[in-house]
């Protein structure tokens, strides 16, 4: 789960990171207000679950009271990459000596968490990462041991921080931000930039937090802050469903149990010749109500012109399936060729369920798929 | 031979008095799996399938021998689980249960590190020596026993290439799906070495996905070191950039991640990938 | 570092462990002013830093505002192996259910942090592995996993708990206490007994804390409870001054540098018929200050009758350990007789030094043990 | 051969500006220690006795590959040195830092089971390989090459069973302090494994005290399986019950923790005690 800018900020004043001074507006009267008695200048920041909106138009310097309403109008409602901002943040403005970037990770490739940071603050890392690579330390850090003295030391020596007040509060980030990471089940917690105030305060800017989704419900912390705004309405019913669903621009609408062989179906779809309209695993349950849901969720997609099921029985059995199907059939208006795939636990009983309703199935995944493909061409 | 399972080992059900953890433990046993007993913290004294439930495994061990331990315990206490088995020693542990925090397999994983034990999953359908015994969920009528090792980060579609290699004549030594978390207890790499040293598996099936670098490690491991031959199928080419799909694990976050890049690396050191799970028993013919 | 009854029940209340309600009483007026207004029946508990007081008559239980005179007086100034009563603690009588052993020690030889419970609460723990070694429970935990819920499964199994109340309170308890160990550098911390009351609340009765002597320098908790009670003075101004001291009962005053160098040599006293009247370290370092120090030690022991010096250099220095001597002479009126080894760094200067003053000296331990040894036998 | 250290292994020290770290530095330098830098976070870029300072050992090891690291840093930062030398990989650390809570070194000897790491100390005087080099803090002057192994509890006194060694004629092949501490990072038995590997150890010496079980765990390994002969000393028979005697692990807190015990249980295995430390030689001369 992402968190927007300001839930980040909001923990990171929890566990006392320093953060500029703002508030919240979730619409333009509020906005409006705020301006209304906040110092200038001040900035303006979209919240949308992306990033590039700096780009985008999205943060704004407003630099007199008189700027204020053009420029918060401008912002509500525009489009970032396919999110609309209603809510902006607003903050003081600092006086800026440097920028630096830094995260901690949950890195699958080493096992470990990893501390990253860079000289170059405000540039995205990956981009860093291309251009100039030695200006990112990495420190791969044992979850058994913890952050530790020479952790901080390697940090300040790449950043060449000496001054012992910066590195006092440095080191109270750094530590901070470990804590919140093990504690909150983070993915990732990143600000890019971290920045030294002219007065030699270290504030961060901006946050980027990641939650692991199978943390998110032990952590009260998050009770507040769930949102699926970065999810398509399709997405956030087939979620609340207890299905897995990515949408995808072609015509065949897939339903498969396991998401491995829901890729391997969308995959084959495309070698011979068709375009997968969506991801969908109905996981390993058999409950009819899936089935009916999953068929629900990809009859909403008007680009779709034929359902494949892919079903490989082991503990979803084919006549769950097959009596899911026939439900749907009877609850939903479905006017959409139907090309099953049944095999498995239970496939016998399935298939019988399916050719009483004069549905045809097959066994084979290949030819399944050719025939879904075929329907298309024609 | 076959690695890590077969029908003399004694495994015990974490979890046995759940509706997952009883269905599976009577699948388990009637396929053949030598179940010793089970935990269910409270439930000491009742039995499941006519298997004694103890409320925790330092009991379980004053009664019995213990060589496995399956974990079908729910995810809050699943942590716990995972931790008790990694204390009392036990030596193979496979965790079915999805939603196990990232954080707490990060601090298992490295605690294990060194130690000799191996760690299967979480959120994986378990292993199988065919005809031996199973340990998890899958289904084992479509296997057989014979000569092919697979590995895979997938269920069902393991199942999908299994039925493939069945069919075509192909039966499997032992055939383990490691999980679809972004950490898991034994990556490709970590098992590649035990079939490598299995006199029964002639060669291997792996079956990996996007998202990670398992597949990169262990290519550059068969390269190296692995002298069987081996067969590869990387799931999801159509997959978006940067979207989960299903598997927590299963995420394009770089370049490199993607089932393109994986499968031109397979390809570039001379691997064979087949285009569709359904080819990889005629590749098979092929190279063994 | 031991703790008294009352400091270690001080920081159980830190770690909401619960204990009795009570108050200590520095001296008997005191004593008597909380008599005044206690509810009877109340415990008086002599606060000594040794085990068996019980027996000794230091807890008694008052009935009666008017008992409490009497048995107050009893109890302070009393004797306990040695140790003078100056303080007690007056707390609330509770009715007791059932008694619970409960500790958590930090296990050489597991090298593990050690849960041991038994429901044989009250007895000393040594007497139960004796006699009824099975009432014992052990669980080792491995300090980089935590004490974990399976752990209270054992505990409650061994224990025969079952009710869900109890239980809940059992594990606050068990969870604080590691908490305590860790976060507090314990080396030992025992309840005995933990009580189960007949309202069925589970209170502390008892605390034993030892705390790690390399720890207590890093815990702000401590400074408040550091003591030296259960040292001797010599034992205190050794301590001061970076000695290692403990006294015995003989009669050659020994001077070491090194503590296992330091044992050989009172083993090699006994070996040869004497009796060592002390152990003392010196130490590494090469200050003649604490040659002094370490003599007017071992002066105050009215029993010595010799002084053994006996050094190895390495770090030390053979010179300033005769330096030290040769100042000793000058400041201190030292009348026994020095039997003087010296070998190892700078030998041959530390021998001109004491030579020149008259002072015999030897290269060889057992010639200078046999000479010390043979001096008390004249 | 020798155990751990010789001449060519490469030597960092940790806590090198401060007063024992470079006082030591120069003596183990002069003995002929290959002693490649220092670390002292904030000092980068001094140097001691023509040394090299750097901030942390990551930056060292940019410069010079490493074999070992001895740490002279005061309590209050060793923990994090360890830490450090441990998280960097260093596959040999001596600890003489004498304060470290145990506490701490309890996580530590657990994070480090199972790993390719040895660690020596807290609170000893490090080892010596005679004629070749030394690290920690033991005057080398009295020491000589030779058969003969030695592992002790204790710092001035392994300084005299080696003094009569040396004038008996018997040499050492390396002699190792493993520290006065209740938790150490290697016990007696994890070195007599070493020892037993080595070639040029005919003979081995261990210098034991009151306190723990080691002598007795040691008892049983060189009874099962250490072929070589063992002569021993316990210091503290005169030491009384429950106060400690200088060393922090050298206190008696049950029977069996007593010289008495130990010495019995090492008689009845038919290792021999010297009853003074000079008497050793004399019994070495019987046995060998």
């Amino acid at each position: 789960m992402k968190l927007y800018e300001f839930q980040g900020k909001r923990l990171f004043a929890k566990y006392q990171i320093p953060v500029p001074k703002g508030e919240l507006a979730e619409n333009i009267e509020q906005a409006l207000h705020i301006a209304s008695y906040s110092k200038t200048p001040f900035v303006v920041k979209a919240q949308v679950l992306t990033g590039g909106r700096g780009k985008a138009g999205g943060v704004k310097l407003v630099r007199s009271r008189e700027e204020a309403s053009n420029i918060l109008s401008s912002i509500f409602g525009m489009d970032i990459k396919g999110y609309k901002v209603n809510k902006v943040l607003i903050e003081e403005g600092l006086e800026i000596e440097r920028e630096i970037y830094l995260s901690f990770l949950m890195n699958r490739n080493s096992e470990k968490i990893t501390l990253i940071t860079s000289g170059e603050g405000g540039m995205e890392i990956e981009t860093v990462a291309k251009e100039n690579p030695e200006a990112i330390l990495k420190i791969d850090i044992d979850p058994l041991v913890g952050i530790k003295s020479y952790h901080y030391t390697n940090v300040f020596e790449h950043l060449k921080i000496y001054d012992k007040d910066l590195k006092n509060q440095f080191k109270a980030i750094l530590n901070n931000m470990y804590r919140m990471v093990t504690e909150l089940y983070l993915n990732l917690v990143e600000i890019n930039p971290l920045v030294i105030t002219k007065s030699n305060k270290i504030i961060a800017l901006d946050s980027k937090v990641i939650v692991d989704d199978n943390g998110v419900g032990f952590i009260k912390d998050f009770d507040s802050f769930k949102n699926y705004d970065d999810l398509t309405p399709e997405e956030i019913t087939a979620k609340a469903n207890g299905l897995s669903f990515v949408k995808l621009d072609g015509n065949i609408g897939c339903i498969v149990n396991g998401a491995g062989l829901a890729m391997a179906t969308m995959d084959m779809i495309k070698y011979f010749g068709g375009d997968p309209a969506n991801f969908l695993d109905v996981g390993g349950s058999s409950n009819p109500e899936k089935v009916i849901n999953a068929v629900k969720i990809i009859k909403r997609d008007e680009n779709v012109k034929v359902i494949l099921f892919n079903i490989f029985g082991g503990i979803t059995r084919c006549d769950d399936i097959a009596s899911g199907i026939k439900e749907a059939l009877k609850v939903l208006d479905i006017k959409l060729p139907l090309i099953i795939r049944l095999t498995g636990t239970n496939e016998k009983e399935g298939v019988q369920i399916l050719n009483d309703l004069g549905l045809e199935t097959t066994t084979s995944m290949q030819d399944a798929v050719k025939k879904a493909v075929s329907l298309i061409g024609e | 031979m076959s690695i890590l399972l077969n029908k003399n080992t004694r495994v015990i059900v974490q979890g046995i008095t759940g509706r997952d953890g009883s269905f599976h433990t009577k699948m388990m046993k009637s396929y053949g799996t030598k179940i010793v007993g089970g935990v269910t913290p409270g439930k000491g004294n009742e039995t499941v399938e006519g298997i004694p439930v103890y409320n925790t495994i330092s009991e379980l061990k004053k009664d019995h021998g213990v060589d496995a331990s399956v974990i079908f315990v729910p995810p809050k206490f699943s942590v716990d689980a995972i931790w008790e088995a990694v204390e009392e020693n036990i030596k193979l542990i496979i965790v079915i249960t999805e939603g196990v925090p990232v954080n707490d397999m990060l601090k298992i994983k490295n605690y294990i590190k060194g130690k000799d034990i191996t760690l299967i999953g979480p959120n994986c359908p378990g292993l199988i020596t065919p005809e031996e015994a199973k340990v998890g969920i899958m289904p084992g009528n479509i296997f057989k026993k014979g000569n092919v090792g697979v590995i895979s980060r997938s269920g069902t579609l393991t199942y999908e290439v299994v039925y493939s290699l069945t069919n075509a004549g192909f039966g499997q030594s032992t055939v383990v799906g490691i999980g679809g978390d972004p950490i898991i207890g034994s990556r490709f790499i970590d098992l590649l070495k035990l079939f490598k040293d299995d006199d029964e598996t002639e060669a291997m099936v792996l079956i990996g996905e996007i998202g990670g670098s398992d597949e990169a490690i262990a290519t550059e491991y068969i390269k190296k070191e692995f002298n069987k031959p081996v067969v590869t199928f990387i799931a999801g080419k159509t997959a978006p950039k940067g979207k989960r799909m299903g598997h927590a694990g299963a995420i394009v976050s770089g370049q490199e991640e993607t089932a393109q890049a994986k499968i031109k690396f397979l390809k570039d050191n001379n691997i064979p990938v087949a285009e569709l799970p359904q080819e990889i028993p005629d590749i098979l013919k092929k190279i063994i």
